[in-house]
């Protein structure tokens, strides 16, 4: 299937050599050593590139079809840029064509000593597989997980969910994380939403690395916390307080809330 | 110092001329103008003014768009020349982009550029270019300076930059060596957003 | 290491007979199943005994009222269970168990039939009660028909629109409406249309659909991994009662300039609610990396849903659609009896004070005592 | 009649009755048609037609005991029903009181009431 989708791209952008990255439900990510209009582009990578795909879907009517991919490439592209113009550490776009569902964009992150990305699920599970219980758990993990937490406050205190918050959509450039993937991104002010984003991430963390999670957890709370009492004036610290009850009650009934039969 | 001709890997099928001329005559300009408002053949250019372009990159990130759309026969200017200037503004109103961008009396520094058909081109299609856009602009060669990031930088204007792409509540790093590329990022990102 | 399915086994008999009761919504169903010793497996199905089913027909317009749906059923569940033992040829003494919805469902509905499981267990000896998730029983029936041993389930009906993916002995609701059920939803529309609910409206809703041409334009709701539908239905309601209405307002479509019929209203409506359906769906696949799905619920009988479902399960590396055909997704007892039996045989039943039946019964609130893959 | 006579009886009994209430089905011709549990109107004016009547009492010891059932449940719903008006009405008469309370003291406007 994925050759199918591989060779739509190729006729999309003739010339341009990729290689998929992953395939999600939505999405088809490739990686091109190839910059579609300039050589040395301002970004923190040169010469590694990402292209996010959205590729047309058969099932769906065409003109449904056509408005979806439209609407969502958009929708990326429009939260990416918002991204860029806060400071908030996330890929910066490159070019889209909205109509065929592509979106080019920086490409993030180094490799690992193993050969992965650096995304902080590997880096976590490279100190796991490799490393003493307490290289797990020294000053550098803890830190990394506090700015993880700092950014999601971020995020948050501008009232932009994410979404789809996983270790592996957290990706670390020389040890300052970044956030990518923002297919299922949203707006909104509720500390509801706010508390279910955190505990989606909260869940795959549980997860993806059971093993120490409670002090990934524990460290990713407290630097979300501590960028909230920075912005106390803009009413952080309240933000806070009633976004972690919400967590608690989210913990409690997990996602869902209990529906009529 | 002359012209550059630029392609696009994806693009094959094109080269772009581009040449930056500096201290061109207003009163030069206002004929010019004219001309492309009569689409007199002899200006088939794209003429840029210089006080809303802070990077190459920001340039070629239109260009790269603008052959896109006309490839994929999406463009919403008529001209390619129009859809390059359009690609560039982030409000979706081509009379206001051509005000900001295109040919501007006011604006010395003019940017030339023409979207060529590869197979169209022979040795000395991009001389003939630039020295007829030598007798156009009324300038000698040596007003020809480089297209660089740094002359750019030096000719933009960059509060009505910011203003025009509504960047003043932006997050610059305190680092101002990185402004060029903030603002270009910003620049781009507000383009790419134009009427969504 | 799989769950050992007979310690419950009685002495002397090689296999094990269920009477399953539904009537959650307005069918009344009513099944025997036979179970024998050991694993079900590919050689070892279930059989189905008997499977009677009365649906409670409302006029065109109107829609079930939980009274006249428990009267129905009511006054039909002695005739259809006695027909039932009579189609599996069993008498009522050999029943190991007696199976009933317990829930979620109507409240009045369920009551009727729940009084009728405990007045059998009494009257044949004593007979376990065992109460059923009713989604459970979809699900599980779906697995033991089709033989998809771990899909991805979409369980779509008048009440219910879940995503289900089955992990560590709970089956996890992924994805699911955030207001009505599709079933709902295509029932009320077809109420606005006044068309029949004879065989049922959903089944008229997409016969009219298929001669749709026009597509209008309608509010895709999808949110992550969940959906909502009451603004589309809402939106579509008002559309229909200006064409349809007094005012007969006539709308065109815009690309061609002939004018929207009620069938292209059918046609829109279906194909934005399975898009995201189907959407939804795939999404839950990608995230436990599974490549079956399973359709369960009265609108699984769609065949637009299964087809859009075939297209996008194609896409994905050999990817597998399982449905089950109107006598296993519609409501039915033989569902019941299937998914009580696998609850008896690993020792769940209830005493006859914990038969109290339940409108909200989430489908994670069940231990799935009989699989630990 | 037959020897084995089966006569349904109930009770009601609550804290604000003198005495518990004994319902007597009485010797009357009975049937399985109840006035109480028919189909709603809503489905009849609506053109639909009840095909879910309970089947005829048969000319035996059970067929007279559902028939009696019947009647005794025709009895049990019309004594209910009238105790729900009468909470109701009552309810309303206690609401009426309180509002005069409300104004004294809480100063609820009375115009804002629908």
């Amino acid at each position: 299937m994925t050759d199918r989708l591989v060779s739509q791209i190729q006729n999309h952008l003739p010339n341009i050599p990729v290689q998929v990255v992953s395939q999600g439900a939505e999405a088809l990510v490739f990686q091109t050593s190839v910059h579609p209009y300039i050589d040395k582009p301002y970004l923190k990578n040169q010469g590694k590139y990402i292209i996010k795909y959205r590729p047309s879907k058969p099932y769906r009517h065409p003109t449904i079809d056509a408005s979806i991919t439209k609407n969502r490439t958009i929708g990326e592209v429009k939260f990416m840029n918002k991204l860029t113009k806060l400071g908030i550490n996330a890929p910066s776009v490159i070019s889209a064509d909205y109509n065929r569902g592509i979106i080019w964009m920086e490409f993030l992150g180094t490799e690992l000593t193993n050969g992965d990305i650096s995304s902080l699920k590997n880096w976590l599970w490279y100190l796991e597989k490799n490393e003493s219980k307490e290289k797990c758990l020294n000053d550098q993990v803890q830190s990394v997980c506090r700015k993880v937490g700092k950014l999601i406050g971020k995020l948050h205190l501008n009232d932009m969910i994410h979404g789809d918050l996983t270790s592996s959509n957290i990706i670390l450039e020389d040890f300052e994380p970044a956030l990518i993937d923002f297919g299922l991104s949203s707006y909104s002010g509720l500390s509801e939403d706010k508390a279910v984003d955190l505990y989606v991430l909260e869940r795959a963390i549980l997860s993806t690395h059971s093993v120490f999670s409670d002090h990934y957890n524990q460290w990713l709370l407290e630097g979300y916390e501590e960028i909230h009492k920075e912005f106390s004036k803009q009413g952080g610290t309240k933000k806070y307080v009633e976004t972690y009850r919400k967590l608690e009650d989210v913990r409690l009934r997990g996602r869902k809330r209990s529906m009529l039969g | 110092m002359g012209y550059a001709v630029k392609s696009f890997a994806q693009f094959p099928q094109f080269q772009v001329f581009i040449a930056l001329f500096a201290d061109v005559r207003s009163e030069t300009l206002s004929t010019v103008k004219s001309e492309l408002v009569g689409a007199n053949k002899q200006y088939d250019y794209c003429f840029l003014n210089t006080n809303h372009l802070v990077s190459v990159e920001q340039l070629y990130s239109s260009i790269y768009r603008s052959i896109s759309n006309f490839v994929n026969e999406t463009m919403r200017a008529k001209t390619l020349n129009t859809e390059i200037i359009f690609n560039l503004a982030p409000i979706n109103n081509i009379m206001d982009a051509l005000k900001r961008f295109g040919v501007d009396e006011s604006c010395n520094n003019v940017i030339v550029i023409k979207v060529i058909n590869s197979h169209d081109v022979v040795d000395n299609t991009f001389d003939n270019e630039f020295t007829n856009l030598l007798s156009l602009l009324e300038v000698s060669e040596s007003s020809s300076i480089e297209l660089s990031d740094n002359i750019l930088f030096s000719l933009v204007n960059i509060p009505k930059l910011k203003k025009l792409f509504k960047l003043n509540d932006a997050n610059y790093s305190n680092d101002t060596s990185h402004l060029q590329a903030e603002l270009t990022r910003l620049t781009i990102g507000a383009a790419l957003l134009r009427g969504c | 290491m799989t769950v050992d399915l007979d310690k419950y086994a009685k002495p002397g008999k090689d296999h094990y007979i269920a009477l399953g009761l539904e009537g959650s919504a307005n069918k009344l169903g009513v099944g025997v199943i036979r179970h024998n010793l050991g694993q079900l497996s590919s050689n070892n199905r279930a059989q189905v005994l008997s499977n009677v089913r009365d649906t409670y027909i409302t006029p065109p317009g109107e829609g079930f009222l939980p009274r006249d749906t428990a009267r129905h059923h009511r006054n039909w569940v002695v005739r259809i269970i006695k027909r039932a033992l009579i189609d599996a040829k069993i008498k009522g003494t050999d029943i190991d168990c007696i199976c009933f919805t317990q829930g979620p469902g109507m409240g009045a509905p369920l009551q009727s039939v729940v009084i009728a499981a405990r007045t059998l267990a009494q009257l044949w000896g004593d007979i376990p009660l065992v109460g059923v998730n009713h989604c459970i029983g979809h699900i599980e029936m779906g697995r033991e028909i089709t033989g998809a041993d771990n899909p991805v389930v979409l369980y779509v009906s008048g009440g219910n629109t879940q995503v289900i993916a089955y992990s560590k002995q709970r089956y996890r609701i992924f994805g699911e409406t955030l207001d009505i059920a599709i079933g709902n939803c295509l029932d009320r529309f077809a109420r606005t249309l006044k068309i029949p609910n004879e065989p049922a409206p959903g089944y008229n809703i997409e016969q009219m659909a298929k001669k749709g041409k026009h597509l209008i334009n309608l509010p895709y709701t999808v949110k992550g991994m969940d959906l909502s539908m009451s603004g589309i239905l809402g939106y579509i309601d008002q559309l229909a009662k200006e064409m349809f209405g007094k005012q007969a307002k006539k709308v065109v479509d815009e690309t061609t300039g002939e004018p929207i019929t009620a069938e292209d209203l059918c046609f829109s409506l279906q194909e934005i609610l399975f898009s995201m359906l189907v959407e939804i769906t795939e999404r839950a696949l990608a995230h436990v990396n599974s490549n079956q799905v399973l359709i369960v619920g009265g609108v699984g009988s769609n065949e637009r849903l299964q087809e859009m479902m075939k297209l996008m399960i194609q896409d994905r590396k050999n990817g597998q659609i399982y449905a089950t055909d109107e006598r296993f997704c519609i409501d039915n007892g033989i569902m019941i009896a299937h998914a009580g039996l696998l609850s008896y045989r690993t020792g769940q039943t209830n005493d006859i004070k914990d038969t109290v039946c339940t409108q909200r019964f989430r489908t994670d609130e069940v231990f799935i005592k009989w699989r630990d893959d | 009649m037959s020897s084995s006579t089966l006569i349904p009886t109930a009770e009601y009994s609550a804290p604000d009755l003198k005495e518990t209430h004994k319902f007597d089905v009485g010797n009357g011709d009975h049937s399985t048609d109840g006035q109480t549990t028919q189909i709603s109107d809503i489905v009849i004016n609506a053109g639909g037609e009840d095909r879910d009547k309970p089947s005829e009492a048969k000319d035996t010891p059970l067929g007279h005991l559902r028939a009696k059932l019947t009647t005794l449940q025709d009895q049990v719903n019309v004594f209910l029903t009238e105790r729900m008006k009468q909470d109701k009405s009552k309810n309303a008469q206690k609401e009426e009181e309180d509002i005069e309370r409300r104004i004294l003291d809480d100063g609820v406007d009375e115009d804002d009431s629908d």
